[in-house]
């Protein structure tokens, strides 16, 4: 099986990134009963977004649950039935939610296998969002999934494609380990190739979004469209820029991080989440210290600038890093 | 005591209290209405950015409430939060503004519809997390109680937030320390897409009292009955008898937010029009304002009078300036 | 049925079913009290690491409700786990092997005290976050209804958990989807060093009848007593019913912990010594089991031999090995 | 007034980092009405660890104030209360309990200010504890600071002396924003100098524990001592460590951790912390850029284990950078 949108040979059709998700969810509950879904407004509602639309007439209310409004209860309740013969995948709707959910998270879900003394397993998924510019402000906005990033035990997966997010997905639903799935709202409506035929893609392995030889630009979820946008505008000035996509943050696949920075010797890390002991933190540090006599500058880090999001869209536009940022940054890095 | 200006009075003859009270709130009722009508229009002419969730159809919860508090009383609202806002006194103009993402609304354009907050209305903001400001409500009653200033704290959600356990805790602490707090479920029968009863099991009011509050139900579509009901509740707070739960039960006319139009899946239209033409509570407080002898006509002019209001208010908003870009590091920390 | 081994039956006559239970019952409770004095004084001695909360006092609890259940059925525990944990059907020696973070032991020595958790008896787990099995504990009720294995789980806690908001979101949602889960309330009086009425507003029954769960109370020191609440409560869940809440009402004669040794600035010395005088769980069990005609050698002869298997277990314990250095990143991820 | 220990001429006494604690609070208290303590048994108890041990005889049960077991409850209370006219500081007994309210500190508490135009204002101070080695297994040994870090609008303070510890926390009660300060748990009973007169030490200004010419090590917390006694083993080896304590991680003194790696061009950076995606990879980001052209090898980062943290002692002392570890990582990045 390809293990990267660019090795399919004959992409048959074309899918949204929230399509992808369904065909995900709908091709792991039909292989498997154990698996169901939870959370606010997804049976009928499909969920706020709309990406479930259609799950709950295949697989009925019992498996496409709909909830109250209590993200740690029923998250807690999916680490317990995870650990007694289900595999539930939690829909949290805003990622900005996930702050109630962090102690079910952290000290149950990361912690039971372990604690256990490897007895009990928690093969969960949470899915939440992550991705501001929707105009939602400071609390519907956040991209945090560096907290569960920080916290041994969990798994991170954020896809960055159509492709992408159906393969991962379906490692995820189908791994023994509580693992979060942060989707990009925005990214949604996304169209891209996805074959017809089943596939999944391991966690833990990066893909080169675009291959390159003069600057390496690591980008993740809604930010390697950012950094493909800014690799094309490079072109002009005879700039080869390499987009990699790690995919997954834990585990974390290091060696294509710092293959390709010892090859280009300028890296710049870009993610949506706040960029001060963030996401990038780790990427930066990984690259310098794995790549340090490759380097011919210091690892330019983007992210979420450190305020909380504002609502009015010229304040909040300038919250994001954009193409031309990334764009500009990368020029100064090669002196250009 | 009210926090809402006495409009000029459209009755001649000398009134009672009890009329005054009538014709303010429904006053007060009827900018609500005429605000977020606007607001649904800037929207479907894509003058908004983002969404906004309406509480048309809810406007004697908020209004009926806040007739009941002080300038200096506090209040927290929700996502659904224009009513509540409007009604404890903010100008119009300054709540567009702030919708639009512009630098003279409430918070300098960085809330947007669901985070107007005001301290000069006693308006300790709007909150987008549902169950979010339950703590703060209770933090404020808890100050108000030290400092001894006498206010009391109304802290409105909807029945969706039954689901956030935060609520029982500070309930709990809130009924231990006596404070003068009084936590407003408003049930407009739906969270989001889900009928309540789908989310909610057991006896809302019996929930309160297990944990020591006292509870009761009120008609929200009826402005004079949720004041009646708030200001006893208030005036219990007010006195140190403690904090206390009151159930509004209402109805939201519109979708959950104004993008949600097509809603047969999850209500019928037929249950929409049952209570828009049977239970709109600018008609049941018309209703009875009639009764006491106000004319028609009065009611043509207030509208008209508001009207003027909105389109003023809505007006500015359009015409003022976005923030400038620098402004957006600022206000993080104080 | 029951996951406790009927023991050699000290009394010559055929007994009755009642008797057996009361036997039995005993014989777990002192296996209980007999262990945990042995972790007060390994902790004494210095040879246990950390601390350890001892559940003296409170053993009918555990006992009577665990003599409800299969072996399949489930139980989360807490800080306060080794009597949950024992009375569901664990080992004394691997017990403590854990808590002295033994190879050996239950959870290889990564969980210890706080953290015992054993599927083969269907223990979840012991949980040091108050409140934070809460969910577990309805997440195996979830699964069991889903896979219809009949199985039902008890969800253990103290009184203090009453603080955490995600139990009352989690019995809301066992409610509305009648899950076969029974929320077992130990009230000890005390959340560590504070007295519960002043942490606890209104009443704790009616808390959880406002969530729609059935609710009483129940004497804690009498384990026929629990055992009769909780088989009722336990073959409803088991009949698709749904959830129900049980209050028990008991004491810790120990301090909150170990290391807890003064106090007096919280609890008096008369009030322990009444509970311990008076209400001492295996005394109450005792004596009704004399009156049953068990001779007074019996429980001498009982004690004799639980003190003998906590003596073989605690020295197995000691003598077992720790873990190799290199199993410190082992069992992360499955 | 002295900002840090070294510079006071006549320390005349020596208190414990507990009882530093306890004066600050106390000495606050009594110079503002508006300031007072809630948590779990922090009245007649003195909290678990005994720390306020006292304070409730002063300042009776209304400023030192027993609550329930509902840290997201008090917490959210404390925000409201800040916001109306007190200054609560919360008092969460162990840092694995943040997860409860990360909701109430992240959504409201940081957001208020600037979601409000900065109308309204959070001064509130949520003390809690970190570090594990105390045999309190998975769930009460945690160093979750780095999860606080990340969010703008908050404020975050890790002392590491009784005189760090009673100057900062007078100044994050004096602060007008939210504020999380974090004490190691097995500090309490280090003793130190503090003076008798009064003081405060502002937030962002870190502290050189420590000069030294070869090799900087970044130490937070519980590891300014493991810095400072592998220091010591360095100087056997005629090594001559200089040693810095950021003291806040927000705001972060980054020029005084940028000069000192300059000097040295070797650092080392060790925090209690899991060391994936939290505070050492700030630090070393921040440092591996500003001092790109001077260092010569990566920044060595060191943190917890990223492991549950294990009951069984052997384990457990397996998973926490020691004195040892770190004189060794110093050597090994010297050549030597
Ligand atoms: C903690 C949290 N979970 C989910 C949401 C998404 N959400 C926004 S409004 C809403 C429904 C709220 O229902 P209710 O409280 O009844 O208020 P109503 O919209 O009916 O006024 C939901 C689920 C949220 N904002 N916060
Ligand atoms: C969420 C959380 N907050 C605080 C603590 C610290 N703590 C441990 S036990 C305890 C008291 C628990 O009281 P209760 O639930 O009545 O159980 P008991 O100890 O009486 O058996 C507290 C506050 C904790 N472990 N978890
Ligand atoms: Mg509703
Ligand atoms: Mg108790």
């Amino acid at each position: 099986m390809p293990e990267t949108a660019s090795m399919i040979k004959e992409a048959t059709r074309e899918i949204t990134l929230g399509e992808a998700v369904r065909e995900a969810l709908a091709e792991e509950m039909r292989r498997d009963p154990r698996v169901l879904v939870m959370g606010e407004d997804v049976a009928e509602a499909g969920t706020a977004f709309k990406v479930l639309n259609g799950l709950v007439n295949e697989f009925g209310p019992e498996r496409v649950l709909d909830t109250p409004i209590s993200e740690a209860g029923f998250t807690g309740i999916a680490v317990g039935a995870a650990m007694t013969g289900l595999r539930p995948v939690v829909d949290i709707m805003f990622g900005d939610f996930i702050g109630l959910t962090m102690d079910q998270m952290v000290n149950q879900a990361a912690k039971v296998h372990y604690m256990s003394g490897g007895k009990w397993k928690v093969p969960m998924v949470m899915r939440a969002t992550l991705g501001a510019t929707r105009r939602s402000a400071a609390q519907h906005s956040q991209s945090l999934h560096a907290w569960m990033c920080h916290v041994p035990g969990l798994k991170v997966v954020l896809p960055s494609t159509p492709y992408d997010a159906k393969g991962l997905l379906k490692s995820a639903i189908r791994d023994d380990n509580p693992v979060v799935f942060f989707e990009d709202k925005m990214m949604f409506r996304m169209k891209g190739p996805v074959p017809t035929e089943e596939y999944t893609i391991p966690l833990g392995a990066a893909d080169i979004k675009r291959a390159g030889d003069d600057i390496t630009i690591v980008a993740t979820s809604s930010m390697v469209q950012v950094a493909l946008g800014a690799a094309k505008l490079l072109e002009e000035y005879e700039i080869s820029a390499e987009v990699i996509d790690p995919r997954t943050l834990w585990p974390l696949d290091e060696k294509t991080l710092i293959e390709s920075a010892r090859k280009t010797s300028r890296v710049i890390v870009v993610d949506e989440g706040y960029g001060r002991y963030g996401a990038t933190s780790e990427l930066a540090s990984v690259i310098a210290e794995g790549a340090f006599f490759d380097l011919e500058a210091p690892v330019k880090r983007m992210g979420a600038m450190h305020v909380p999001i504002p609502f009015s869209p010229p304040l909040e536009d300038a919250t994001v890093p954009t193409e031309k940022a990334v764009f500009e940054a990368a020029k100064a890095l090669l002196g250009k | 005591m009210s926090t809402v200006a006495v409009p000029h009075s459209p009755v001649p003859n000398s009134q009672s209290p009890e009329l005054e009270r009538g014709l303010r709130m429904y006053r007060r009722m009827l900018m609500i209405r005429l605000f977020e009508e606007q607001v649904n229009d800037l929207y479907t002419r894509a003058l908004m950015p983002g969404l906004a969730h309406l509480y048309i159809g809810e406007e004697a919860v908020a209004v009926g409430v806040c007739e009941a508090l002080t300038r200096e009383d506090y209040i927290t609202s929700t996502h659904r939060g224009h009513g509540h806002c409007i009604a404890k006194g903010a100008a119009l103009d300054r709540m567009f503004a702030e919708l639009l993402g512009k630098e003279a609304g409430y918070c300098k354009g960085k809330g947007g519809s669901m985070h107007i907050a005001d301290p000069d209305t006693g308006n300790l903001g709007a909150n987008a997390i549902v169950g979010g400001s339950a703590g703060i409500a209770t933090g404020a009653a808890f100050a108000a109680k030290r400092l001894g200033n006498g206010r009391v704290c109304v802290c409105f959600f909807g029945e969706g937030a039954l689901g956030q356990g935060v609520l029982y805790e500070v309930m709990n602490m809130a009924a231990l320390w006596k404070l003068p707090v009084i936590y407003l479920c408003e049930n407009n029968l739906y969270n989001e897409y889900t009928h309540y009863s789908d989310t909610t099991a057991g006896d809302i009011l019996t929930r309160a009292r297990g944990f020591g509050l006292p509870a009761e139900s009120v008609d929200g579509q009826d402005a004079r009955a949720v004041y009646a009901a708030a200001k006893q509740a208030v005036d219990h707070a007010r006195q140190g008898a403690g904090p206390a739960f009151l159930l509004a039960n209402t109805y939201r006319f519109h979708g959950h937010h104004v993008g949600d139009v097509s809603r047969d899946y999850y209500r019928s239209k037929q249950e929409e029009q049952r209570w828009k033409a049977e239970r709109d509570p600018l008609k049941v407080l018309e209703d009875w304002l009639a009764e006491q002898g106000v004319p028609p006509a009065n009611f043509d002019s207030m509208r008209a009078e508001v009207q003027t209001e909105v389109d003023q208010a809505v007006q500015f908003a359009i015409a003022a300036p976005y923030p400038a870009a620098d402004k957006v590091d600022q206000d993080v920390y104080a």
